[in-house]
């Protein structure tokens, strides 16, 4: 059973310490949500789960086995989405959608992931005429189109209006039914049906713990 | 392999479909060379002993220019960061995108020579090596210039910082390129250049992936 | 794997600024004595009792500059992609300053061997400048390490350029070489090498003596002025995380938790 | 003139802090130079015939690379749009930006020039004459170099487009300043061609401020 | 009496009516909030204001006379806060806001400006350091360091906690009870005393008027 945790993370940037001594677990099935005031480091701990950045120190484990280990491995297992939708102007929202689906093994239909939300009229339009919140609905479609194990979604209802809202919470739903993992950053409420919440305040180093 | 073709074939449609990349590289290759007529003097027989390092110079400048935005765009839009979180090596990645952008600009430049040569009056015996060279000198240029392009991203300046990082890699391809052809129009046989230019490419075809991919996790660390 | 352990093992213990200050503070005096004394040494062989060459005259003066010079262009790029790969493979933090304090003096030195060269050839091959193999590999050098300066401080954050400028040094080194060789491999004017040879120095004594002594004060000099500038480097590093914990407030800086981390492994 | 100069300042300020920037496009123009010495072969005396013509065709390369980011930063982190709406004319603020280019890359590119002419065995009848031609030259070049820089703000290629935009321009200003050098070596009288230039520069002194700040409004129009 | 008012403004933005017969007008000490949803030209209407944009159709006068006749006259009346900072991250806080203030020609004292928002701890601290926060106030201290009458501000809370948005209203109070105006565009509240509001949905073409 697939098993995601981190254990006694410490992290810098830029010369700063953002957090230490962090840890996570979650399983198949469940929901983490990441809170925190802003620059308390929840991108960043996003960022660290996903492999593009590595802890200073402390171990990321997929199933017991350190990430870094086998980087390509892990990104097979991951969905993620960040700030910056990737959504380039000139292709239609279609091609946009294939090009990322044909990366991964598993392609599923792109149609079902248009209309999961809303956006299947605008399969055709180029994404130079999507306004922000249609571009991270074509964002959160790509993950659907390819499925993968784990969801890591940083600040997801950015620029979504209520009923694109409800059709992320859905999705997610579903996701976890089947099995699936998911870890979101979010400053608003979004309903996580017993999520566990990490609080991120919880591992600022301050002035007289150094 | 699925991925590299994918990455390749998604980077030729951005090119052709936003235009005028291509184009604009062979009218910068084409005006380069164009400005020596220009600062030299018209004479054909000055003109036509220069020529094959002009027209090479050029198109090491063109390279060069076109390859500030190499990683550039997808980097700003959040793709770049997808790129290195699919489940295939990124170096693949880098290569895929280091030959779509020798097939959009290389290639191009290799078509416009002809035109230069006789331009620039090159004597007939140079103009096959000369095309021979750049044809393997110029896959050598983008390699080499996806490190540079790589390692400014997030930079606070781009294009002259990538010409003081990328041109002295650069000079080993000119040199062997260019004294290649000025061995063919002088009749001296030309084989040994063209074989350290191809070592220079076997040497930089598995090395600047490498190096290419390490630069760009190092920016993504960000 | 376990070169990478090993390495850890090593350079672990250097980690920590402060221990590194420390040591900087006892070897610092020692090297500033040591220049000092070789080129006061290197120079009375050289300008005064060593003989003039029969066939350059006393123009073979400049060698004693020239050639220690261009030794330590070399020396030095080498030191600083060593230092950047430590820092790179190991994310070592003071091997990262050592490979930013080296460029400047290297390219110094390579400036002094492009300059005493120039210098030199103007009376031996009658002209400041040719376009040859040993030169142009030089003159490369030189631009290797004006792009890594350039590339280091062209980031709002300094880590992320020592991080970048680190990669380019390890892909500049391939020039090294070509340097070292390229006079075997091609024929130039310059002089192949007749000091560090597989079968002994083909140099008569008065000549290599001071040659010696010259290269040692460059070497001394090299580790005075690169430890001088790491010390300028980490106080630097302490301003910048005090600006930080000013704007911020709250969390310690990197400095300070990696002085706790490494105290702990002690 | 107050804001003239306090911009002229600022300019400077930046480029002395955030470094290099002189010293990047010096090492560009000398590299740029360097190439030709490969491309052409390092006979002394092909060298010398082509050295002015080389020398100012890099010049102008230089010129162009480091006019990209012009107005670019300033354009993106919103200080531009605050510079247009200061209590006085556009056109004094462009000017102002023009002057601390021209200080800041024409300048050491001037200082840099003796070098080359080293480096290229240019004859020394030329040499005066090449600085004095570089020294009336480059303010021109900055100047129409401008316009392009203000033409591309916002665009999504930079560099190559403004070369295309800009070369075009700059070829009046190379053929005077080269055959003005070449007279000087030849021996015949160059005051014509100088006259020329300094008729070119007196002309790009009100237009190019003019255009570049009308097109620094187009820009801001989004 | 300064008085500042605009006439039947019609604005097109890349092929689209963003509204059409828009009409305001406002004097000495009052102030005036715009509002509508995303997109309905908030910033639109604040940069022809400023006279960085043309009307397409009608005028924006100041004191009866066309701002497009004399734009540096109107510049020197206004203080315009976008969305970018403009702060310069090698020049030192005080730096950055004395070079704007000196291209005015009533420039005041620095520090109190820095303290108003309380950022006069900052004043030697490079730009890079700052926070999106700190720059916000950065940016709004240099329209303190030269007095101007009309300020005309695009979401200027954006970025501010709750201390400094009550800086913000309390300078605003200042201005306006020495004769100055405001014109603000905000999704959230800020506490203006008897501020006018414009909702640009109002001025919104809808399918069947246009
Ligand atoms: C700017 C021009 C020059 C440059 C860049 C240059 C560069 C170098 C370099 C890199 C070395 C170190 C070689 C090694 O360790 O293998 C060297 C050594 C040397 N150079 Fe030069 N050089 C220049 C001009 C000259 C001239 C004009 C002379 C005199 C004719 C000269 C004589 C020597 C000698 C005698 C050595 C010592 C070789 C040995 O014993 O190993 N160089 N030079
Ligand atoms: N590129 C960077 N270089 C240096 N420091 C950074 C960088 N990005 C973020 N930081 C610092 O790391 C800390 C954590 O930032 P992060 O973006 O993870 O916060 P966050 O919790 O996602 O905040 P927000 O709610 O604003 O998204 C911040 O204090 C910030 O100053
Ligand atoms: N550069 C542009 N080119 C074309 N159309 C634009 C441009 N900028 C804005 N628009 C269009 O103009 C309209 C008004 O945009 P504006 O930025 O003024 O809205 P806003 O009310 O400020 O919205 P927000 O609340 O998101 O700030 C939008 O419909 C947008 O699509
Ligand atoms: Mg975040
Ligand atoms: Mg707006």
């Amino acid at each position: 059973m697939a098993l995601f945790s981190g254990e006694n993370i410490l992290c810098f940037r830029g010369e700063r310490t953002v957090f230490a001594d962090l840890s996570f677990r979650i399983q198949l099935g469940e929901a983490l949500v990441l809170r925190g005031p802003n620059g308390s480091g929840k991108s960043t701990l996003l960022r660290l789960m996903a492999g593009l950045l590595k802890p200073h120190d402390g171990t990321i484990t997929w199933d017991g086995e350190n990430i870094s280990d086998d980087p390509e491995g892990h990104n097979a297992h991951l969905h993620y989405v960040g700030h910056a939708d990737a959504v380039k102007p000139v292709l239609s929202v279609h091609e946009n959608i294939v090009f990322w689906a044909n990366l991964r093994a598993n392609a599923g239909p792109i149609e079902a992931a248009l209309d999961a939300f809303g956006i299947g009229y605008l399969t055709d339009v180029p994404g130079r005429f999507l306004s922000a919140g249609q571009k991270r609905r074509v964002n959160l479609a790509r993950i659907l189109a390819s499925p993968a194990e784990l969801w890591l979604l940083d600040e997801p209802t950015t620029a979504l209006d209520a009923e694109a809202i409800s059709d992320l919470e859905r999705e997610i739903a579903t996701h976890r039914a089947s099995g699936g993992m998911v870890i979101a950053s979010t400053h608003t409420e979004i309903g996580l049906k017993d999520a566990r919440i990490l609080n991120l305040d919880d591992f600022r180093l301050t002035e007289d713990a150094a | 392999m699925n991925t590299f073709i994918s990455i390749v074939r998604r980077d030729l449609q951005l090119a052709m479909r936003q235009g005028m990349d291509s184009v604009m590289v062979v009218a910068f290759f084409i005006l380069a060379v164009m400005l020596f007529p220009f600062g030299v003097g018209p004479e054909a027989n000055i003109l036509a002993r220069i020529a094959a390092g002009v027209i090479w110079v050029a198109a090491l400048l063109s390279s060069m220019l076109s390859l500030e935005r190499l990683f550039q765009i997808d980097y700003e839009d959040g793709s770049l960061e997808l790129l290195a979180l699919q489940p295939c090596a990124l170096e693949i990645t880098v290569m895929a995108k280091i030959t779509a952008h020798w097939l959009t600009t290389g290639l191009p430049l290799l078509i416009a020579t002809p035109l230069l040569a006789v331009f620039m009056s090159l004597p007939s015996d140079g103009f096959w090596a000369l095309l021979f060279t750049l044809a393997i000198g110029t896959p050598s240029l983008s390699l080499i210039g996806a490190i540079g392009a790589a390692l400014i991203l997030g930079s606070r300046r781009g294009g002259v910082l990538l010409s003081l990082l990328v041109l002295p890699l650069y000079i080993p391809v000119l040199i062997f390129g260019v004294s290649a052809v000025d061995g063919a129009i002088s009749g001296l046989p030309i084989k040994a250049h063209l074989l350290i230019m191809a070592g220079l490419l076997v040497a930089a075809l598995p090395l600047c992936p490498w190096a290419g991919a390490g630069a760009i996790k190092q920016a993504l660390e960000t | 794997m376990y070169l990478y352990k090993f390495g850890k093992m090593i350079f672990h213990k250097y980690a920590n600024p402060t221990r590194f200050l420390k040591l900087a503070s006892t070897i610092q005096p020692w090297a500033a004595a040591a220049t000092i004394g070789f080129l006061l040494a290197g120079l009375y062989f050289a300008l005064l009792s060593s003989p003039g060459d029969y066939q350059q005259g006393e123009t073979v003066r400049i060698m004693y500059i020239h050639v220690p010079a261009a030794w330590m262009a070399m020396f030095c790029y080498t030191a600083m992609a060593a230092a950047a790969a430590v820092g790179l493979i190991w994310k070592h933090p003071v091997a990262e300053l050592a490979a930013r304090a080296t460029a400047p003096i290297g390219a110094c030195f390579t400036f002094l061997a492009l300059f005493t060269g120039s210098l030199w050839g103007k009376p031996m091959w009658g002209t400041w400048w040719v376009w040859d193999a040993r030169l142009t590999s030089v003159l490369i050098l030189f631009f290797l390490y004006l792009g890594y300066m350039a590339l280091s401080n062209a980031f709002d954050d300094p880590a992320r350029g020592s991080k970048a400028s680190s990669i380019l040094a390890l892909v500049g080194f391939v020039n090294v070489p070509i340097i070292k060789f390229s006079v075997d491999w091609w024929n130039t004017l310059h002089q192949p090498a007749s000091v560090i040879k597989m079968d002994g120095p083909a140099i008569h004594a008065s000549m290599l003596i001071p040659l010696i002594l010259m290269a040692f004060a460059f070497k001394a000099f090299y580790i005075w002025v690169m430890l001088m500038r790491i010390r300028g480097e980490i106080n630097e590093g302490k301003i910048r995380a005090l600006r930080l914990r000013q704007v911020h407030g709250g969390p310690p800086s990197r400095t300070t938790i990696l002085e706790k981390t490494t105290e702990g492994a002690r």
